[in-house]
């Protein structure tokens, strides 16, 4: 199938200038690779959509793509703040970029409404709370049953998404397990799907009916790039990379740091070196 | 046994707290070592529920994030992040939901989001996450919190969780339906709100901890209840199984290569 | 645990008279053992509660125990109408029933809204159809972000659900695999849920991570009855009975044959019947 | 071969309509029948969705119910029924939604509800079940039907599902974006919408009808496009794919018993 193509063209086919990009895992299948060879490819301007943008996010944010950040939650899980992403909200270096900041219950509940094809998502939230105030997305309406004032946020429609998934098989069907995240309504709510696999299998015979799988008609490109989740972890494959998580907050601290950081492991960098990365932390 | 920090007594103050029948919506941190303890000593079927889709979990170590393979290893089932956020959370299924916060008010309401101005803020911290509707939707919150004049304060800079708001019946005026801030569990004390005003109290003094420490670290005039106990001090079971879920953690997460 | 009782137990310690009622499947799975008890124990003034009310509430309905159906679709499946349930709306024989219709997509998302403990379900649906002018629950609002006028139903929060899987564990925790149809949310709607089970098993260990399974606590009573779908089936385990479905067609047309079969199969019969008539439907 | 039956015809005339990277919604009878004889000839890729939450489905036999054990054992994946509402025809993926009709005008606007007052209907039909939605959601509708006059009538005594309306840009004034109905196939002929009025127009005749036929159990003055074609007869490869088909339907479906 034409749908398997290099990491370097699927992104530069399926991502532009200016583009609404969500590169979501929550924890697990983070895109790493995928969004490296952004980095590489050097867009500008992009709209960041992600419910916990971390460090991948942090790294585009020190970079410069980002204009705008739509998200939840803003750190390094597990280990604090985001300090590139501190660094352009504080002090808009080496921008200035614009958040919009929602609940996590709003962000997947916007993906869902995305992925049904729907303009809002309608949910019991918010109540009490300051975001109303300073995201102006946010709205209200009353139950015409009950009278409730039910929160609204506007779907998520992203113009690519980019998620990395356990495997493919030979026509180009995805099979994502474990925390599955919103990887599923991220996909089916996108305009341009591009998925990372660990793997190609000739086919899904044998597996459970019931299993978390996006047709291939609904994914526009895959590329196989083993370790592609790195520090992030894929379920069955690898285990997550804790220490470089921890070391992040450490090159992030530092302009300089994080720049000669970029130069070394991101731009001169390939996809190929992933599948080295995670080699220590296989699963038996 | 009387060799324990002000954080383990903390964590395991919390963990008592904890029914076999609950259900708990669980954050990192000090709230996941709680509901372990809990699971690993006087609760062994608890529910533990983290907010990437992991239902039923029994982690043999703490997980550095909310989404750890461990997690998902160890659960029950794992569904998908909309659906835990729709039919486990909005669906009214979780009996405690625990909060951390970052900025703590009298009435238990949280900010995580800024220190400063939203708009030009001092600090940027992490946001919300699960939090605006963990507050709202769990039948009652547990907070634990170190004590510190920054974190507990007269005034939150953002209302990132809403607590018991100006206190009173705050909540049932918004149409909240659920209990709220119930407990107050920090590394000095136990509180829990007053059943008029809403304002927590100290109920219980942590072995180790006075008055004047509990204010000095405390932004507002601190209240007590008419009664006020010591705090058990943790047992040699309690202890040892928190110990041994830290050192099993330390040894799983340190290794970066070779934890394989 | 407790939680695993005789059904008849199940059933009187859950259903009363006058509740509203869903016995959900979608063709697989539908539970009929525990339908057939709610006959022999003859509750009054149900109002019933079902996406494809088919041949065990046209029993039900015969038999005169509902005065309600909320419904999307009142078919045997494959073979044609439903003859006591035309015979109740067309002669309100034996009794008047009321009927509030939707289509599939709002009674679906009724029962999700449901789930997630919502008061309505917001959607893209029923343009140009007629049923909201019959069916006055069927409201429109208008989108705040983009003024679609969008269609709105209330949620399906029955007070009791009843639906059979094929497995519980020894703690009560309950498996469905296959078509799983609306089953997850009508048990998570429902006030109170009982579960029909193919079979007992100590433990799901070994299990995919991301089967749809109901935790123990969200179960009220479990009876373990083989066989207990028959004639619809149980995935992995025994066949549909489509010649059953054929005959019902002939039993159901007249109300004497009608009356004659409810008595020899169902009001004489017991739980233990089910293991028998799927006897020969078995998967290899 | 020109040994085939009108109900044979219009099976095969559909089948020929779809295309291999087609994604269809699919209903029992007829159109499960043409899709699948669709797949087992010139679409083998073709992707098949019934409503009972099966995608890419491949069945052996045709199912005698929209949930039959044999669409899940052949399918790539089987969601819930709330998702497959949701994401997949909500959501805008199926290119092509297949419906019958007990009641259907020009316009092919279609009534499965009652016959008659709907408050005090003279019979009452199974519903709409998932038409009135699939007949939005879709990127077209291709409707199949055996003519008769009691079917095919002027006015729809409830309009279950919308066509086109009263015609013309109907559906556009509804905020309607998909295209509704472009095919409408029977046992005697192939019609499509006029581009204007959108009534259906006879384009082609099946070998063995004629204009009498048509005209005869069809409750409308019939229109006919300007070049009216003959079906191409059935081939050797078609009819025989259908035939194996029903046989082995028919195995299967008739055996109580000894089916296992």
């Amino acid at each position: 199938m034409s749908k398997f193509v290099p990491l370097s063209q699927a992104v530069s086919d399926n991502l532009h200038d200016g583009d609404v990009v969500a590169f979501e895992g929550f924890t697990h299948l983070i895109p790493h690779a995928a969004a490296h060879e952004a980095i590489r490819q050097g867009f500008k301007d992009l709209t960041l959509l992600r419910m916990t943008p971390d460090i991948v996010y942090d790294q585009m944010i020190g970079m410069g793509m980002a204009k705008k950040v739509i998200f939840s939650y803003a750190g390094n899980p597990g280990v604090g703040l985001l300090r590139r992403m501190r660094d352009a909200i504080e002090n808009e270096y080496p921008r200035a970029i614009e958040t919009v900041e929602h609940s996590h219950s709003a962000m997947a509940q916007a993906y869902e409404a995305g992925a049904s094809g729907l303009p809002l998502a309608v949910f019991r939230g918010y109540k009490g709370a300051d975001l109303p105030k300073v995201n102006p997305d946010i709205k209200m309406i009353e139950c015409p049953y009950t009278g409730e004032k039910l929160a609204t946020v506007p779907a998520h429609q992203p113009d690519v998404a980019f998620i990395h998934a356990q495997k493919a098989d030979a026509k180009g069907n995805v099979l994502i397990e474990g925390i599955i995240g919103v990887q599923k309504e991220v996909a089916l709510a996108a305009k341009r799907v591009v998925v990372t696999v660990e793997e190609m299998v000739p086919d899904f015979a044998d597996l459970h009916p019931n299993l978390c799988i996006l047709p291939h008609w609904t994914v526009d490109a895959i590329a196989v790039v083993p370790g592609g989740a790195h520090p992030s972890y894929t379920f069955g494959y690898y285990q997550r990379d804790n220490a470089a998580y921890l070391d992040w907050d450490k090159i992030s601290s530092d302009r300089e740091l994080f720049a000669a950081w970029m130069q070394e492991n991101v731009l001169s960098a390939t996809p190929e070196v992933f599948a080295e990365r995670v080699r220590g932390l296989k699963n038996d | 046994m009387t060799d324990f920090t002000p954080d383990e007594m903390m964590t395991i103050a919390a963990a008592r707290q904890l029914r076999n029948d609950d259900v708990c919506f669980v954050g990192i941190g000090a709230p996941s070592a709680a509901c372990n303890v809990a699971r690993l000593t006087h609760a062994p079927d608890i529910t533990l529920i983290y907010e990437s889709g992991t239902i039923g979990t029994s982690p043999e170590v703490l997980p550095l994030s909310i989404g750890d393979g461990e997690l998902c290893e160890t659960a029950l089932t794992t569904v998908g992040v909309p659906e835990m956020f729709r039919y486990w959370l909005m669906g009214g299924r979780i009996s405690v939901g625990f909060l951390g916060a970052a900025q703590l008010d009298r009435f238990g309401n949280i900010n995580t989001t800024v220190i400063g101005d939203y708009h030009n803020p001092k600090v940027r911290l992490p946001g919300g996450g699960g939090a605006p509707e963990i507050a709202t939707s769990c039948g009652e919150i547990y907070i634990t919190l170190k004590q510190a004049p920054r974190s507990m304060v007269s005034k939150i800079d953002f209302f990132t969780s809403f607590g018991h708001g100006e206190g009173g019946d705050h909540r049932q005026r918004l149409g909240i339906k659920t209990k709220g801030p119930t407990l107050l569990i920090t590394d000095l004390a136990i509180w829990r709100p007053d059943p008029e005003t809403k304002e927590f109290v100290v109920h219980s003094i942590h072995r180790g901890a006075t008055k004047e420490m509990i204010q000095e670290t405390c932004g507002w005039t601190v209240r007590y209840a008419d009664n006020v106990d010591e705090t058990p001090v943790p047992t040699d079971d309690e202890l040892g199984t928190l110990r041994d879920l830290q050192a099993r953690t330390t040894a799983a997460h340190s290794g970066k290569r070779d934890a394989a």
